[in-house]
């Protein structure tokens, strides 16, 4: 400590590439994330926009056979965009997004701690998901993989892809995700600085926590299911193979006992991150921080209970069906709270609209309907009608992306001045989010429609009564292309000739902003005694 | 509310869904109603309420005052219990819904619905077999839904209904057809290549056409017998796949006045297309596959499917395409 | 980041306070590990909990081919092991490191014991036609069965009860692998001197993984060899 | 170093530096008892005649007494934070929310009114 000369930050501490990949300090290694991350999403990306270009006029002729002008050669090819899209933006993207770049950077920061428990481990985790993640792409010069990112049994048993390679990539990115979940649980317990109690966290802190409990609890289970799936396509176990009696809806209710609660690691940071700009945004302090902390841990704790909404049509059993149903209506409470709370901080506050807060709003705006649709999927007779259709699609896209691409984007506004020392151009970043805004509703909200007329998902090709819906939510999805494309410029313009931050641009009360901009290797020049809440706006 | 909630749902049920084809789907339109009211009043109240407060309290400096408020236990337990009475609302009423779905009605038609890459396949109990679901109106009907290879999921839109097949053991689903007429089914569980082709038809008719109609198919037997092949080459959805009225490649090559010719195979081979050879790839699609359609041929195989007069009949309506 | 200071004989990382700070926090990390570890384990035990239950005579049928003298012999070796591996640690806590290298090469040798049991348990049961799931050799299995004057197989899908055996044995004996490659990391450190009273973190964990192992097996010697 | 350790320890200062040190005498009672509880474990297999469906009962019942041994005095539980049994114990929680709900499920299904 305190052997940084003046003007020395993490970025300039060492030099040369390889400092970055061998470099221990949780800072860089967030920016490792951030930069491989960023790869990923376009690589979905490009694959949603291909999914959405087939879908504007599918091409097809009365055959089932592609004609001139499809993008897809046939119904495989189409399968294999969907389940890379699918499989990148879950395992690559959403899950590891927040809390591997904006944890890994900013939870020591916020909580004043020099780095995270284990900054050893943390370095393996990256490369432990760069491992995975390389095995993943690798797929796709191989049998490119067709069975959706669900591999439900026995179609995945049967089929001819590289299934049991992209299981394993799966695999492994699952041990990264449980070792930085074990990593932050472990930081927030021991490392925080003098005077910060758990109820002087700030709320980000909080959501990662409870990300972090349901990283480490959620993904063993998941571990062994793919385990077996690959012991079931190389021995033919039975378990989940109803050739030897097994069961596929078992396979089922362990995929998405995790799988369910992942849907909660990829939206709690995402709250906590709202919770910090709001705040932040409107100068005022947090409404219920008791209860928007404890309800990151209750939305954490009831996610484990209500996986089997995902199958009331699958052949489970009518008993599990309402057992489950009931379970998740309880899961809508904590979020309710949350909104509620959220809603009031804006209340005689004094709001800037920032990009970020924009992003912010937007989230609120979008998460809102994503919730309500929940519950109405959450409803046993509406879930038989929508389910694996359209509705369901629209859905999840509402609260993964409308919900957490969202405030990632948020995100990244509120805190580059803070991991990069420079200024964005807040004209770019707010284009971006008009753009991202309104061509999301146009993408996705007709898909709502859609579903209720009972188009399914994952189909290459329609019947003629979706067409119109279906040619408006393409459009949609260019204008979100051109959304996410200024943002990356507003990025890279800003990395290159952004001005010079301050410490503490937004005049936030959190500790990462008590530091310099970019901050020092050792976050702090001396170690934070913490005296009061952490949005003490008065 | 009573007032938007009729609206919304009159709207909603004439245009955002398709058409109700029995009394249960009325009913989930209801419920599905209900929701969409109560979701627009809670969008209203948040979405509304954050622009109402952005606008109002935009920032016009930069020492604005602003309230300290920390919290309010009173407004916590209200934002609380009010959804969770609403949550509780509509999960018991599904559940009521949902358990008339899912009780199997007595003494209703029973009909056995079986699905395979990438076909369904209707079988009565008189043994008729049918690539459409046909059922009389007005009546209970029960489908026994089976699966073959995969997960498959028999999805009617205009009955609300929707039940997975799963290989291994039988799942259940009824409806009482209102309406006559021609609704789509879909399967919804995702199944590989053709997916999304996996499209057929319910096609709801009167009592007596109902019953017309099952002798009618059930006689099959005394039609010649290129003619029944035909029958059966539609009811196994070989058609799916093969042209049989123009040369060009479907998913599979076509059979269109190929009885006799010379057909190139996947190891480099030529064989001629005789009766022997239609059988056996009838029966073990993977043993000589035509060229331009391997390694794997898609085709399933129909061993132990089809009995003896069944292949023959195909045989000869294969012959017949000229 | 996280250069260490020697304090007490303890290379304190930066981002602590203290030597103990630094323990508990590794002890809070360790213990999280193994929550995953129990959770991974556990989703083969539920998994076959659910089957035995649906099919209660091909599991008895299948658990008729394991000898329960082998497994009885492999729990008495690791409950020994998992003894010696306790006193590896009691012995550095007191400062005896010789002995402590000593109780961690037998811990070693006894994992390689019990792997050697289990390769002609393995090697025994291929010879049989015995192998997991679709594998399985009933025709084979039945000739055998035939020769030595038993009853032939009844249950058509015994070869899921293999598949259990060989996914919970197997995943098993790969931790007893790994858990001996990590006693011998620890055994090379301790002979270099690496660990004193006061610093014993990674023989501690090490120690805790290699419980969780035999944990596993006090679990699966009755439900694998007994049960069924 | 000294005044700023640990959140909520109730861990007694032992050796130099606070770590709990088990008696050698402790361990060896332990290990005599868990060879005992494998031999009774055999004992009880060879009684299944008469036991009958208990039998599985008494194998599983031995197995937690060892497996409680274990972790209380080998894996040093008994001596540990409240916080680490907490997170240990977490795991067979979930573990049985899985296999409860799981088969809930499964042992209900045949209630799907009448499905042949």
């Amino acid at each position: 400590m305190g052997n940084a000369a003046h003007g020395s930050n993490y970025i300039n501490a060492e030099k040369g590439l390889m400092s970055w990949f061998t470099s221990l300090d949780h800072k860089r290694i967030g920016i490792l994330y951030f930069v491989t991350v960023l790869f990923f999403f376009l690589v979905g990306g490009i694959a949603a926009l291909l999914l959405r270009l087939e879908l504007f006029a599918p091409n097809v002729n009365a055959a089932g056979q592609a004609v001139a002008g499809a993008i897809f050669k046939n119904g495989d090819t189409y399968n294999q965009a969907l389940t890379y899209h699918g499989a990148i933006m879950v395992f690559m993207v959403i899950v590891p997004g927040i809390p591997s770049i904006f944890g890994n950077f900013f939870l020591p920061l916020q909580i004043g701690a020099k780095d995270v428990a284990f900054p050893k481990l943390n370095l393996a985790s990256w490369y432990l998901f760069m491992t995975g993640a390389t095995m993943a792409i690798a797929t796709m010069f191989l049998n490119k993989v067709d069975t959706g990112w669900t591999f439900y049994t026995p179609y995945s048993i049967r089929t001819s892809a590289s299934v049991s390679l992209m299981v394993a990539a799966v695999f492994v990115m699952g041990m990264a995700s449980v070792l930085t979940g074990l990593n932050f649980i472990a930081t927030i317990h021991k490392l925080r600085a003098p005077g910060m109690t758990f109820h002087r966290m700030p709320l980000f802190c909080w959501a990662i926590y409870s990300t972090s409990i349901l990283q480490v609890l959620a993904t063993p289970i998941l571990a062994i299911t793919l385990l077996l799936l690959i012991m079931e396509r190389a021995f033919g176990v039975g378990i989940f193979d109803p050739k030897l009696g097994g069961d596929p809806v078992l396979f089922q209710h362990f995929f998405w006992f995790y799988s369910h609660p992942a849907v909660y690691i990829m939206i709690l940071p995402a709250m906590g991150i709202v919770s910090e700009l709001l705040t932040t945004y409107s100068k005022k302090t947090i409404f219920g921080y008791t209860a928007i902390a404890y309800s990151s841990l209750g939305i954490a704790g009831v996610s484990f209970f209500v996986w089997g909404h995902h199958m009331y049509v699958s052949g489970q059993s009518e008993l599990a069906g309402v057992i489950f149903s009931f379970l998740t209506m309880l899961v809508g409470v904590p979020t309710a709270i949350k909104m509620f709370n959220w809603l009031a901080t804006l209340y005689k506050g004094s709001i800037e609209f920032t990009a970020s807060m924009l992003y912010a709003m937007g989230f609120m705006f979008l998460f809102v309907i994503g919730g309500v649709t929940g519950i109405m999927l959450a409803v046993l007779p509406i879930d038989v009608h929508f389910h694996d259709t359209y509705f369901v699609v629209a859905h999840f896209h509402y609260v993964m992306v409308g919900g957490t691409l969202m405030a990632l984007m948020g995100a990244i506004y509120h805190w580059f001045p803070k991991m990069f020392g420079k200024m964005y151009n807040e004209a770019l970043a707010r284009a971006s989010f008009v753009f991202v805004f309104i061509g999301f509703n146009v993408t996705f909200f007709p898909q709502f429609i859609l579903g209720g007329m009972g188009m399914p998902r994952r189909y290459f090709d329609y019947i003629p009564a979706y067409e119109q819906l279906n040619k408006i939510s393409t459009v949609g999805s260019w204008l979100i292309g051109i959304g996410f494309l200024i943002g990356l410029v507003s990025i890279i313009q800003a990395l290159r000739s952004g001005a010079k931050a301050p410490a503490n641009p937004w005049g936030c009360k959190t500790l990462e902003w008590q530091t310099e901009s970019p901050p020092i290797t050792h976050n702090f020049s001396h170690e934070p005694h913490v005296t009061e809440g952490p949005y003490e706006y008065k | 509310m009573m007032w938007l909630f009729s609206l919304i749902n009159r709207a909603n049920a004439s245009t955002f869904m398709p058409t109700e084809g029995s009394d249960i789907a009325t009913r989930v339109d209801n419920l599905y109603g209900f929701l969409i009211a109560t979701s627009f009043i809670s969008c209203a109240i948040l979405i509304g309420g954050m622009i109402y407060f952005a606008v109002k309290y935009k920032r016009k400096s930069d020492n604005d005052k602003v309230a300290y408020i920390t919290h309010d236990t009173r407004l916590e337990v209200l934002w609380s219990v009010v959804p969770l009475i609403i949550f509780l609302v509509v999960f018991a009423w599904g559940w009521i819904i949902y358990h008339d779905m899912r009780k199997m009605p007595e003494n209703a038609l029973e009909i056995h619905v079986t699905g395979r890459q990438w076909a369904w396949m209707t079988e009565y109990k008189n043994g008729v077999k049918s690539p459409d679901i046909v059922v009389p109106v007005g009546r209970d009907v029960k489908i026994v839904l089976a699966a073959e290879d995969v997960l498959h999921s028999l999805y009617i839109p205009s009955f609300r209904v929707k039940q997975d097949a799963v290989p291994g053991r039988y799942t259940a689903l009824w409806f009482k057809a209102d309406k006559m007429g021609e609704f789509h089914v879909f399967c919804t569980e995702f199944c590989g290549t053709s997916h999304s082709a996996m499209i057929t038809k319910l096609i709801v008719i009167s009592q007596e056409d109902f019953d017309k109609w099952l002798i009618e198919e059930s006689e099959i037997s005394t039609l010649p017998i290129a003619q029944r092949g035909g029958k059966i080459f539609n009811t196994r959805a070989c058609a799916s796949c093969h042209n049989v009225d123009n040369p060009s490649v479907k998913i599979g090559p076509s059979l269109f006045q190929a009885f006799g010719t010379q057909k190139a195979l996947e190891d480099g081979a030529t064989v001629a297309m005789d009766e022997n050879y239609i059988r056996e790839s009838i029966l073990n699609s993977q043993a000589q596959i035509s060229k331009g359609f391997g390694p794997r041929s898609a085709m399933p195989a129909f061993q132990g499917q089809l009995s003896e007069a069944e292949v023959t009949a195909l045989i000869e309506y294969i012959k017949s395409l000229k | 980041m996280s250069t260490s200071k020697m304090i007490n004989g303890v290379p304190v990382q930066e981002h602590f306070k203290n030597a103990h700070h630094q323990f508990d926090t590794a002890k809070m990390g360790i213990w999280l590990f193994m929550v995953t570890e129990i959770l991974m384990f556990g989703g083969l035990f539920v998994g076959y909990a659910i089957f035995h239950m649906m099919y209660p005579e091909m599991f008895a049928e299948g658990a008729r081919f394991l000898d329960w003298k082998l497994g009885f012999v492999n729990t008495l070796v690791l409950i020994f092991s998992s003894l010696t591996m306790a006193l590896g640690i009691h012995y550095i806590q007191m400062n005896q490191i010789k002995k402590a290298v000593w109780s961690l090469a037998i811990t070693i040798l006894c994992g390689a014991i019990f792997m050697v049991i289990k390769y002609f348990e393995y090697t025994h049961k291929f010879h049989m036609g015995i192998y997991p799931g679709n594998l399985l050799d009933i025709a084979k299995l039945n000739e055998h069965l035939t020769q030595v004057g038993l009853a032939t197989v009844n249950s058509t899908n015994l070869g899921m009860y293999f598949g259990f055996y060989f996914c919970m044995s197997g995943l098993h004996g790969i931790h007893v692998l790994v858990g001996m490659g990590l006693i011998t990391w620890c055994l090379i450190r301790a002979v270099r001197g690496d660990f004193n009273p006061n610093y014993y973190t990674a023989v501690e964990g090490v120690g805790i993984f290699w419980h969780i192992v035999d944990l596993v097996w006090i679990f699966l010697f009755p439900l694998l060899y007994l049960v069924g | 170093m000294g005044q700023s350790h640990g959140h909520g320890h109730s861990q007694k200062v032992h050796a130099p530096d606070e770590h709990h040190i088990t008696p050698f005498s402790v361990y060896m009672k332990v290990a005599l008892a868990l060879f005992a509880l494998t031999f009774l474990t055999i004992a009880a297999h060879s009684l299944r005649q008469y036991l009958g469906p208990a039998a599985p009962l008494v194998a599983f019942a031995i197995a937690g007494v060892k497996a409680f041994l274990v972790m209380a005095w080998f894996m040093h539980l008994k001596y540990e934070s409240m916080e680490n049994r907490v997170v240990f114990a977490l795991g067979f929680i979930f573990l049985l929310v899985l296999f409860g709900i799981s088969i809930i499920d499964i042992l209900s299904r045949h209630f799907i009114a009448g499905v042949l």
